[in-house]
């Protein structure tokens, strides 16, 4: 019989279960399985792993801001979560392609994304707020869970092409119940398909504590369907982009899938239409507060004397002037005319939307002549 | 009689429910602490407590299932899915389950479950958060199929459909959910006219507008404009999509002779298919022209900023009311 | 020409389709050493191996979830579902990404993904295995839906499907697999009539009888059997449910001013309630009487014992024809 | 990181990594944890067990049998898997309620299951085979998975009513790959259900071998969702009866689900429909002969001088007689009239469908007037 598990309930002894190099204060401790993955980070890379969390909480604070002021519909606020999503995606090669849910801002800001793209789905302008080619990202999936199906799908497409390429999706811990996350898994453990599956516990599905998913570490589901996984401190950027250069590595290696759970917090709402103090804590969101990832990095990079004005003042300059271009970009959006409607539905043509097509171009004309 | 939002409504209904049966529990994700995402059941986990109230984890087909279970162990669930876009994950246990296992044991095993989806669009939401599913539920045999549009309404027939030992697919419009109207409370259920009619909105004899939740205010709008161009309209709510009480619809075809049904679900093999070939089998003789349907589009739901292309407005039930009257339209141009 | 099974067309079609682009990789459950249960792929495995004809772990979201992965990067799945009663679990991936992705992303990512079911009743099988789906399918946007009813369409339009840039759900008679037929094998492609088009099967003047899929053949005997009567059946074969090819299916009815629809599936909210609502919108003054529906009834699929029962039969179809006809039928009695 | 696992590819190891009580030559070896299970059987509980798997291997190739002659649309057949289903079926508490797949026979059986209960649904008579009520079984359920979920759901039902009794579920070693089956084991983690999940790993899903689903033992990915498991010898009688007693035990105690893997072995086709030369060795078949429950299970008897020629005797004949009873009942049904095609399917009236039926009562009366 298996062995009995201990639940863990709280979520300070959860961060304590998990791998890390950098302490909440942001000093360094020895981690023999994490640290040969970045040996090479320098100060200089910090700097810019700074820099990078720095500039995607600005585009964040930005999208709420928008939100705010009537210029979006929804912002799904990842404020809390940049150790995770940078670290991670800042391990990715240029050719590894990424299957998002929602809310990976940072990632697609680390892939690359036009300052318009973190807008253009939440303004409602179009389905997909950036082109999936350009930043090898699928478009931002709300349906929990569905994009960690497509991933093993694309990880097959490229094992069959013998490609060097990793198939990457993220997830919430809210996700993990899904069936589809589920048989990702095990469609992945059953072709060996080279995917990494990134779960980003921040704590919370919308109102749910994670506790209602899991009452047991959720990276401690992936072995039992031959997943290696790792559980690491998604605050740590650190241990982020190590965990995620070892999971990419056993991906690269041809031998199959691997797993990691980052653990994190969503600091704010869960979109712009949640209010979270109807059902968490002030005193668990201050506890969260002191392992800030940017204030943990600031902390680590000072102690070792690397933290110039400079660098902080050319960060707040690059994070307002993105911040400032998504704004006018935003602003500037141009609605796609109304028979825009009925375009790309179908890439061949269709007699029955055709007709429905003429005949509304037909009614939008009669108020033209009625003019 | 209160004044009271249709969100409201619903929380009362359920309120009355958890209060009326004590094998009536609620199931859905967000729908405790929170009070569910619309705050339908706000309140409820304080009164009923978390055993009646239940916070389930993220997985649709996971609460459908388990929704089953407890009908067979002679529970009546309520489950709440979080947005009309997320019970598609719950499709094979609704449709293979949920509708199958009353026939499937010749009636030995009960399926009193009530599946409440907050429903459909003019929201400016994101997508999969607009969606109009409810002709895939009219289309399974086994489910009865109710979409409200006034608080009266949703107060009742919440309470209905949890009673019924059917199981309910229910749909409420989330456009409406802060609409308000009088809602008697305490009007006994056993007195209330069965889950199932239709209700004449408004009497007219120039033509019928047939539709339901909240399309029914911009029938309404509609209809008063067309007063003003000296046509009268009869205006339905069809209430029930399954069955749909065709003896209400059928006479006021009767009289009429024209008809426009209006829905925002796309059209093909839609609800308005499903009320014309009905219409027309019972009334051919009577009709005086083609019935027409204004419905979305066959489109999946439109970014935010073109929704309003893809729903039936006022202007678009009226051209078609010009168009089953014979009057210049569209289609003709102004001049035929 | 060569004589083949429908099941043969089918197989040959798929192979022509692996040979044809290497991009075409195939999917499901026992579809390799097996060669599926009806044995559809039999022989693919040896031939084109395992890498191209895939086995599958038992979850169908997972399969049509990982077909749009691959689709992502630029393959063209084939899917084979089991059992239609088994495309349920899959739904959410069909209708909210496979459907719509092409829409999402305005065409940047394209969903070529062919989904085949093996479909219908009338083989006795237990329950889930005689499921007439197709409606659930024809209702959403962004999809086909083909329907085939003999070896030579089964044949040329598999290739399409798999050859096309939209998704297509693709129905295959079970009924039919050992039916055979005339097929073309070496017809090219290019030259073929696009997928989407209707066949008139038997011309005639009196009644327009629309049909689909297995029940063709119950279609052409009750034509025949009319024939004996002096009544004269024009028969339409869809082939293809979405979109309905009404231009053919709108001359037809102008000519013979009559109509049924007949079809396995339920009624409320099928194909049928589709085809007429459209043919009485583009037909109405045509119109000599009522279009008719001949469907499964509005349950589930009932026990093999009772499934005779359940679909339309030869003496149904007839029926609704003298109901057209305004001859004496079942609800006039015989003195009509 | 999780350590590495070592995937388990042939049958024959997968057996040396389950428990057992019993030899396959019927010898009994301690096994420290499941013998207090079943300390209490004595030779005539042994001889019972016996019994009931030989009259279940009977009813089977009657089933099989009948099916051959036109007689049933179908038959699942059990053969060699009758340890499994009665050693756990056995260890059930009378209130306890079963939600099986379809090939359950032994269990429906174990159940108290009348002779035409067996046939009822395969020879397209009635959707359930038999009254749910009267034996605390579900209707056989043919969507893979689908069962496991109302398990759950009937097992809160249980631990709201503060009863003591425990759901049950069976499913196939091709269903653990199905969402609903994942999600059961989330949904009952999270609410402690008193449900027990019996996996019978007979090594194929129709053609596909268990390796398509899984590559590692099928109990190890239930303690990552937080439930302790175990896998057992499935063609071993008691180390079933044990294990079930151990899961019950466990579930009736308040601390929530429990999971058996039972590893045995579907000696014949998938189905009457099924031809499985096609698909697998006659040497793997043959090496499962002779693991068979039955011998085994004489094997202990004889080796203990506990397996008389009258108990074989009384044996045979108990199977032939409910052989007999099965057919008469079978051969004896009636189908219901045409018009009990709409029977049942609503509670109450439906306007829509009380006229369809009327329609075709009239349709039907037609004929009758005609002739
Ligand atoms: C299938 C489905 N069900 C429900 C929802 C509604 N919903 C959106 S986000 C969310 C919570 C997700 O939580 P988690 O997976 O932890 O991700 P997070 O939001 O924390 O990043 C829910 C329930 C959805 N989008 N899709
Ligand atoms: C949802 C669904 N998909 C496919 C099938 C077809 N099917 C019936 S049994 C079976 C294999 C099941 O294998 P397993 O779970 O191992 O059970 P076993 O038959 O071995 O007892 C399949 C694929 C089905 N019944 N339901
Ligand atoms: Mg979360
Ligand atoms: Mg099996």
């Amino acid at each position: 019989m298996s062995p009995q598990i201990t639940p863990i309930a709280d979520t300070a002894q959860d961060l304590e279960l998990s791998e890390r190099i950098l302490t909440p204060d942001g000093q360094r401790v020895a981690n023999p399985q994490l640290d040969p993955y970045v040996a090479d980070v320098d100060a200089a890379q910090l700097r810019a792993l700074h820099r990078d969390m720095m500039v995607l909480r600005r585009i964040d604070a930005e999208g709420v801001a928008l939100q705010r002021q009537g210029q979006l519909g929804l912002w799904a606020p990842c404020q809390g979560q940049e150790a995770t999503q940078i670290g991670t995606a800042r391990a990715l090669a240029p050719q590894d392609y990424v299957f998002p849910s929602y809310r990976e801002t940072g990632v697609i800001y680390a892939r690359g994304a036009e300052p318009g793209d973190y807008v253009r789905m939440w303004r409602g302008e179009e389905g997909a707020g950036h082109d999936p080619e350009a930043l090898r990202v699928a478009p931002l999936q709300i349906i929990i869970g569905a994009q960690t199906l497509h991933a093993v799908g694309y990880a097959l497409g490229i094992r069959h092409d013998g490609a060097d390429e990793v198939a990457v999706t993220y997830f919430g811990d809210g996700a993990t119940s899904q069936g589809d996350v589920n048989e990702a898994m095990i469609f992945a453990a059953s072709y060996q398909a080279p995917v990494v599956f990134v779960c980003q516990n921040n704590h919370w599905a919308i109102s749910e504590p994670v506790a209602v998913q899991s009452q047991y570490p959720i990276a401690g589901r992936a072995p039992g369907f031959g997943i290696p996984s790792v559980r690491v401190d998604g605050n740590d950027v650190l241990a982020c982009m190590a965990a995620m250069r070892w999971a990419l590595d056993h991906a690269r290696s041809g031998t199959g899938p691997a797993y990691i759970e980052a653990v994190t917090y969503r600091m704010g709402p869960h979109t712009t239409a949640d209010d979270p103090t109807r059902y968490r804590d002030a005193e668990e969101l201050e506890s969260w507060r002191r392992r800030d990832p940017i204030a943990r990095l600031e902390a680590h990079l000072r102690a070792l004397g690397e933290l110039s004005e400079e660098h902080l003042a050319e960060t707040q300059a690059a994070a307002d002037d993105i911040a400032r271009r998504m704004r006018a970009e935003c602003l500037g959006m141009v609605t796609r005319p109304p028979l825009a409607v009925f375009d790309g539905v179908y890439a061949e043509p269709h007699s029955g939307l055709e007709r429905q097509r003429d005949e509304y171009a037909a009614y939008l004309a009669s108020f033209e002549s009625e003019a | 009689m209160v004044e009271m939002t249709l969100g409201k409504a619903l929380s009362a209904g359920l309120r009355q429910a958890l209060r009326d049966d004590d094998k009536v529990v609620l199931l859905g994700e967000d729908i405790g602490r929170l009070g569910g995402v619309f705050r339908i059941t706000d309140g409820l986990l304080d009164e009923f407590g978390a055993q009646r109230v239940i916070d389930t984890p993220l997985a649709e087909s996971g609460i459908v299932g388990m929704a089953v279970g407890l009908a067979f162990r002679g529970y009546r669930p309520v489950v709440e899915i979080q947005f009309d876009g997320f019970v598609y994950p719950a499709f094979d246990q609704i449709v293979a389950q949920v509708a199958k296992l009353h026939y499937r044991t010749q009636g030995r095993v009960k399926m009193p479950i009530t599946i409440r989806i907050p429903w459909a669009g003019g929201i400016g939401a994101a997508e999969h958060h607009s969606e109009s599913p409810e002709a895939y539920f009219v289309h399974t045999a086994g489910l009865r199929v109710i979409a409200v549009s006034n608080p009266e309404d949703a107060y009742r027939s919440l309470r209905q459909a949890i009673a019924s030992d059917d199981p309910v697919i229910f749909f409420e419009p989330k456009r409406l959910y802060h609409h308000k109207g009088e809602v008697d409370l305490d009007a006994p259920l056993a007195d209330a006219a069965p889950m199932g009619l239709a209700r004449v909105v408004r009497a007219g004899s120039d033509a019928t507008l047939i539709t339901y939740g909240a399309m029914l205010a911009t029938a309404l709008q509609a209809a008063e404009a067309a007063e003003d161009e000296g046509i009268s309209l009869e205006v339905i709510d069809l209430r029930s999509l399954s069955p749909v009480d065709y003896d209400s619809v059928a006479a006021s075809v009767r009289k009429t002779g024209r008809v426009v049904v209006a829905h925002e679900a796309s059209r093909e093999a839609g609800v308005a298919a499903e009320v014309i070939a009905s219409v027309t089998e019972r009334c051919f003789e009577y009709l005086e022209s083609a019935p027409l349907r204004i419905t979305g589009h066959d489109v999946p739901y439109p970014p935010a900023k073109l929704e309003k292309y893809h729903l039936p407005d006022l202007d678009r039930i009226l051209d078609a009311v010009d168009r089953v009257l014979d009057r210049p339209n569209s289609l003709t141009g102004a001049d035929a």
